[in-house]
């Protein structure tokens, strides 16, 4: 355990009468991608929103590089190291990329409150963003405004923002999702490279990007952890055989 | 203070929240619906109670007049709908409060040009005018019984109307998904066209309806208005259900406040200052209600939470 | 030397200049209400004063209309003094945007002939040299009521207001002159329509008589629902709720209704025969309470100006203050505050044929003036 | 044209007109000129909060009204020789407009925080409507409040001093108001390009994002609504100075309405739109009113066609220039 980054010891959450998650509990270590797969409606975009602040856990505890952010809200857990993209693209749509991203270098620096400096001639702060947006192979596109980008250059300009946090710990909620087969392999291309700057928890509906990229994975049905093993396991797994049961994807 | 003094304030106040729920009720369908705020709406009531008046001296028959309040303001809702608000729908917040603000200016004056700048003469018909006495002997005006009643008819019309007819399905699909309806054929701008004139349509009801026991004038839309949009944002916007509540609510506790304050002061003050201090506090009260209830519920008592 | 005598010649035509070119010319700026809430009002007093100043050369009226809004009221009075270069005042309707005009105005070295508001601050501490009230103080009316509710043998009297100044001043004018006992006070929210609540206290308390002030739509539905209500209370109140203006649209509620006024109609001399019939034959309606405190406001100036010479200040203030000129309403002087003295009416609401409308029933205060007159250190 | 052209057409167009009321003998031109500064003022104080932050507050009134207050209570209290306060400590009223102006941002902004804690609660519609709540509230209080006046208002009869001017000649008083509006405009056009703007302009549109950066958008939304009623505060000081004058009309919801059409009808989120806007109004009003007693039927006329048809306002239309909201 000294080694996991992220941890989840028994999550809970009901709403009325649907147990969204029950008794979750799930590691994350340095270095690794830890892969969260299952069937739709299987609770995994409510877990997502557990661990970003949004819903309050009903049990459990969250533990961010062994301190407990469970009662924090999303601001204080994305400077603690908690970095998301979200499921749908959220970007700051008629802000540049550029822009984007310094918003989130901003944030990570604690500089929002400086009133008088005018931030695109902050040298620093651009130079710094222009780095990020390097990093996903968007510098090219630094002054586009963030609503003129495609689908896949939105997805690489989250990375980037997320990637400006500095985080501990990367929560990607369906990175590839509308990206066609080219867009894939980049975004995969991308990922491989990301888990050595924080392990990332990643949902993912891809099953090649998840068997390619995935050091671990957890399945996630009806709100419970079947189970939880590196992609051999997963494959040979006779639940999850049971859970996908005639889901061409295994 | 005695107990029939209280309940005769109690049913005050039920009268003045069945008026500003036809007020209301309008001004929450449209914006549930198409997502418009119209500050226009208190032109409509403004023109309902001219057109009764105008009507009612003419003919000689309240009853024309109220009818002619409902017809004019659903025929002048109507044609601003399809000349001027439609173009708005998909404009922001912003440019509707703009252009409807506009409206006001608009119809004020042209009304004030068609009338002349004094208030008109509408009054209850005489089978109305008068007070009967009720059980515990609480003597209470005959006319207001009446815009109780005629409020609680047109709230379970609405929820029939909502709930049951077709137009009701289509109101409700409009609210959750524009998309979706028009998907399924049904003419939108004809259905925005209908709801913005029926919403138009109760509050030139309401106007006629208490023009005749206030002043029929120039500009007495804007402060109804104002508590027409208390209301909404209390109950919630968009939900009938809660223009109901919210306008009852507004309506007791702006009564009740106008009458209880001065005497709670008075307990500890002496009159000349506990009236003046009293109903200061009381003009003030509705907006501390709804200040209130908004931090409490941030979208009013039965909004969707954002 | 020569300098000298420039100067003087200077001096000489800066005083003679007038005499030839404006000698009788006066340039009267009019802030009154003409838009929104309130413009009945200022449209009366308006084509009162026009009517008084028709076909009369020496006068040019400049209007303006103010919309109710003390602000804007300010600037159009800037606007009348530093552009127009007006050299008589008048116009406003209400008391507070007169509190906001008059002071600037009047220090200015203008003259302000108020026709229709009389807010006590300038009655008393505040009264000015240059500043005469054509109509009444404010408090005259109310006090008049007051008057004739002891005269009448009223001993319990409701009383109601709006919670503003004015509200204030005139619960204060009634209860001034009236010896009996209160069977409540209230004030109610300025704007108010609905009055049930109030009606409601009235019917629990055991008054003998209503008293009430409540302005333009206030007043009418005030009466409205009080007929409504089934209390068969008499009624005082000041004029404004029941003046031929607003009159037809209180309705029937009003008949019987006493009011007081310092004109009404039917007043009996040669001024006001004719002017009530010029205004009809001119305009087709009857004259209001308004239109007559407009005409009266333009005849006196009329008056002082052929007496004097308006940059003749002095000479002008004392003509003015002689107030030498035909009053609609018969009798009137100004006192020491430039306030009216003068008979207050009571006035009963009757129906002449179909049209509502107002008779003198009694006088309700003889030759008032008003209670700040030794305030006023002029 | 450029906006930034444009923006230096309309600077030129306010100085030159009050001159030309110099020339031409027509002070009135030096009034209305000034009128038109402080209500941009007003514009650029509300364009912070309503244009780049997205909170559209209907009721800026309660601090114009607040601003102008202070300056009209303290200067009155000097002016009849009434201390403010005689116990525990003596406070003197004061006509030094010095001292009334950081008095009047303060005590504005103060308003303006616990406004902004409630109201900020909500969003959409119902921010809308909860500052309208609290305007209303301070508007109901001061009619009904006699020490100051109540609804008659409040007169204070000289103009405010300051050090070494004659601030009662027009000309220097507009002197004065057209400097506060260009450090307003200048402040907003720093505060807005500042690290601050750029996540008050990205909690408008995504607040959502804004939070999962690890920046709380109530914190800087908070900011942007204080510092906007502030600015909007001190314009209602100097219109208390221009009239001599304060009445609780300023506190009404007409006047919160009319400050948010300066700012719409100029053209939202433009450094200049209030000061355009609030210049085409008063010329319209003016205009009009001196051709027909009807004019605020024309009035209504003009801003319709001009929503319907002119997209971002008088300036998105004359400069061509589109911008994003």
């Amino acid at each position: 355990m000294s080694d996991s980054i992220l941890s989840i010891q028994n999550l809970s959450k009901s709403f009325g009468a649907i147990r969204a998650s029950e008794d979750i509990s799930l590691d994350l270590h340095a270095g690794e991608i830890h892969a969260l797969i299952g069937p739709n409606g299987a609770g995994k975009s409510t877990l997502i929103a557990q661990l970003a602040g949004e819903i309050p856990q009903d049990h459990g505890a969250i533990f961010l590089g062994g301190q407990e952010i469970s009662n924090l809200d999303t601001v204080a857990r994305a400077n603690a190291g908690l970095a998301r993209s979200f499921q749908v693209s959220s970007v700051v749509p008629n802000f540049s990329a550029l822009q984007n991203v310094m918003l989130a270098v901003q944030g990570n620096q604690g500089r929002t409150f400086t009133f008088f400096k005018p931030v695109l001639r902050d040298v620093e702060l651009v130079d710094n963003a222009r780095t990020y947006l390097q990093q996903v192979e968007l510098e090219g596109r630094a002054n586009v405004s963030a609503s003129d980008l495609s689908h896949g250059e939105r997805r690489k300009l989250e990375l980037a923002m997320a990637l400006a946090l500095e985080p501990k710990v990367f929560l990607l909620d369906e990175p590839m999702a509308g990206l066609g087969a080219e867009g894939s392999k980049a975004m995969t291309a991308l990922l491989a490279d990301l888990k050595h700057k924080a392990p990332i928890l990643l949902v993912e509906h891809d099953m090649d990007a998840v068997f390619a990229l995935a050091d671990r994975i957890s399945v996630l049905v009806y709100g419970r952890i079947i189970a939880t093993g590196t992609v051999e396991d997963i494959r040979n797994n006779p639940d999850v055989r049971e859970a996908y049961l005639g889901s061409e994807s295994l | 203070m005695s107990i029939t003094l209280f309940i005769e304030q109690v049913l005050n106040g039920l009268q003045f929240g069945f008026m500003l729920f036809l007020m209301s009720a309008g001004l929450t369908l449209v914006f549930g619906v198409m997502g418009l705020i119209n500050l226009a709406h208190g032109s409509f009531y403004m023109i309902g109670a001219f057109a009764a008046a105008a009507i009612a001296s003419w003919t000689g028959s309240f009853w024309l007049g109220l009818l002619a309040s409902l017809m004019a303001a659903a025929i002048a809702g109507a044609l601003v709908e399809m000349v001027v608000i439609r173009r708005l729908y998909k404009r922001d917040h912003l440019d509707q409060v703009l252009a409807t603000f506009a409206l006001i200016l608009l119809f004020s004056e042209a009304t004030r040009w068609l009338f002349g700048a004094f208030p008109l003469y509408l009054d209850v018909p005489a089978i109305l005018s008068g007070s009967l006495t009720l059980p515990m002997g609480i003597v209470y005006s005959k006319y207001r019984l009446f815009i109780i009643i005629v409020g609680i008819l047109i709230a379970i019309g609405l929820f029939l109307l909502i709930s049951k007819t077709r137009l009701g399905v289509r109101i409700r699909a409009g609210e959750s998904d524009r998309e979706m309806i028009a998907a399924l054929g049904v003419n939108i701008s004809k259905l925005y066209t209908i709801v913005f004139a029926l919403g138009a349509a109760l509050a030139g009801l309401a106007g006629a309806l208490i023009g005749s026991i206030q002043s029929v004038e120039v500009g007495m839309g804007e402060p109804v208005l104002i508590l027409a949009f208390v209301v909404i944002v209390i109950g919630g916007i968009g939900s009938i259900k809660g223009a109901l509540i919210g306008a009852l609510l507004v309506g007791l506790t702006d009564t009740l406040g106008r009458f209880l304050l001065p005497a709670l002061f008075g307990a500890f003050l002496d009159p000349a200052s506990a009236t003046s201090i009293g109903s200061a506090i009381a003009s003030m009260l509705i907006y501390i209600l709804m200040a209130a209830v908004l931090i409490y519920r941030p979208s009013g008592l039965y909004g969707k939470m954002a | 030397m020569l300098k000298k005598l420039t100067q003087l010649a200077a001096a000489t035509a800066m005083i003679t200049t007038p005499v030839f070119a404006d000698e009788a010319k006066v340039k009267v700026g009019m802030i009154t209400t003409l838009s929104g809430g309130g413009s009945g009002l200022g449209i009366d007093v308006r084509d009162g004063f026009m009517l008084a100043v028709k076909g009369n050369d020496s006068i040019e009226v400049v209007v303006e209309d103010d919309q109710r809004k003390p602000d804007i009221a300010v600037q159009l009075a800037d606007k009348m003094i530093q552009s127009e270069k007006v050299d008589v005042l008048t116009g406003i309707i209400w008391s507070n945007l007169a509190m906001a005009v008059v002071p600037a105005a009047v220090n200015q070295g203008k003259f302000y002939l108020s026709p229709n508001a009389g807010p006590s601050a300038l009655a008393g501490k505040g009264c000015h040299k240059n500043y005469f009230n054509v109509a009444w103080q404010n408090d005259n009316l109310h006090e008049a009521a007051g008057g004739y509710a002891n005269s009448t043998g009223y001993k319990n009297s409701f009383i109601l207001a709006p919670n503003y100044p004015a509200g204030k001043d005139a619960l204060t004018g009634y209860k001034r002159f009236f010896e009996g006992d209160l069977a409540g006070e209230v004030y109610t929210k300025l704007g108010q329509k609905d009055y049930a609540a109030e009606i409601a206290q009235i019917r629990a308390s055991d008054a003998d008589s209503i008293f009430f002030f409540l302005p333009g739509g206030m007043g009418i539905a005030f009466m409205k629902q009080l007929a409504q209500s089934g209390i068969d209370l008499p009624v005082v109140g000041p004029a404004f709720s029941f003046d031929q203006g607003i009159l037809q649209a209180v309705g029937d509620a009003a008949l019987g209704v006493k009011n007081t006024s310092q004109w009404s109609k039917d007043i009996d001399n040669a001024a006001n025969n004719k002017f009530v019939a010029d205004f009809q034959a001119e305009y087709g309606r009857l004259p209001s309470l308004y239109a007559s405190q407009g005409y009266d406001t333009a005849n006196l100036l009329i008056s002082a100006m052929d007496k004097a010479g308006v940059s003749d200040a002095d000479a002008f203030r004392a003509a003015l203050k002689a107030a030498d000129f035909a009053s609609t309403r018969g009798d009137f002087a100004f006192d020491k505050n430039h306030h009216p003295i003068q008979d207050i009416y009571v006035r009963e609401v009757i129906k002449e044929g179909d049209v509502l409308t107002n008779k003198i029933v009694a006088v309700g205060l003889e030759n008032r003036s008003n209670a700040y007159v030794d305030e006023c250190k002029m | 044209m450029q906006e930034r052209h444009f923006n230096l057409l309309c600077i030129f167009f306010l100085l030159a007109i009050p001159i030309a009321g110099l020339v031409l003998d027509e002070p009135y031109y030096i009034t209305l000129a000034t009128k038109v500064t402080i209500l941009a003022i007003a514009g650029v104080g509300l364009n912070l909060a309503l244009g780049y932050g997205g909170l559209i507050s209907f009721g800026h009134a309660a601090f114009f009204g607040v601003g102008g207050y202070v300056a009209g209570i303290i200067a009155s209290h000097a002016l009849n020789y009434d201390p403010i306060l005689e116990w525990p400590f003596l406070i003197e009223g004061t006509t030094q407009m010095l001292i009334l102006w950081p008095l009047a941002i303060v005590i504005s902004a103060f308003f303006a925080l616990i406004i902004g804690l409630l109201s900020l609660r909500t969003n959409g519609v119902y921010f809308i409507m909860i500052t309208l709540a609290f305007a209303q509230m301070i508007y109901y209080f001061a009619i009904s409040w006699p020490s100051y006046g109540g609804e008659d208002g409040l007169s204070v009869y000289l103009r405010s001093s300051f050090p070494g001017l004659n601030t009662m000649d027009g000309l220097t008083f507009f002197g004065i108001c057209f400097v506060w509006l260009m450090f307003a405009v200048w402040l907003s056009s720093r505060m807005t390009n500042s690290g601050f703007g750029l996540a008050l302009q990205a909690s408008k549109q995504n607040a959502v994002r804004v939070a999962a950066v690890g920046i709380k958008p109530f914190k800087v939304q908070l900011i942007a609504f204080v510092l906007s009623g502030a600015i909007t505060g001190l314009a209602g000081a100097l219109y208390t100075d221009l009239n001599r004058f304060v009445s609780p009309s300023v506190l009404s919801w007409h006047t919160s309405g009319e400050i948010m059409i300066f700012v719409i009808l100029g053209g939202v989120a433009r450094l200049y739109g209030p000061l355009v806007g609030a210049a085409v109004f008063i010329v319209l009003e003016q205009t009009l009113g001196g051709v027909t007693e009807n004019w605020q039927f024309w009035l209504g006329l003009i801003l319709i066609i001009v929503v319907l048809f002119a997209r971002g306002g008088v300036i998105g239309l004359l400069t061509k220039e589109v911008r994003n909201e």
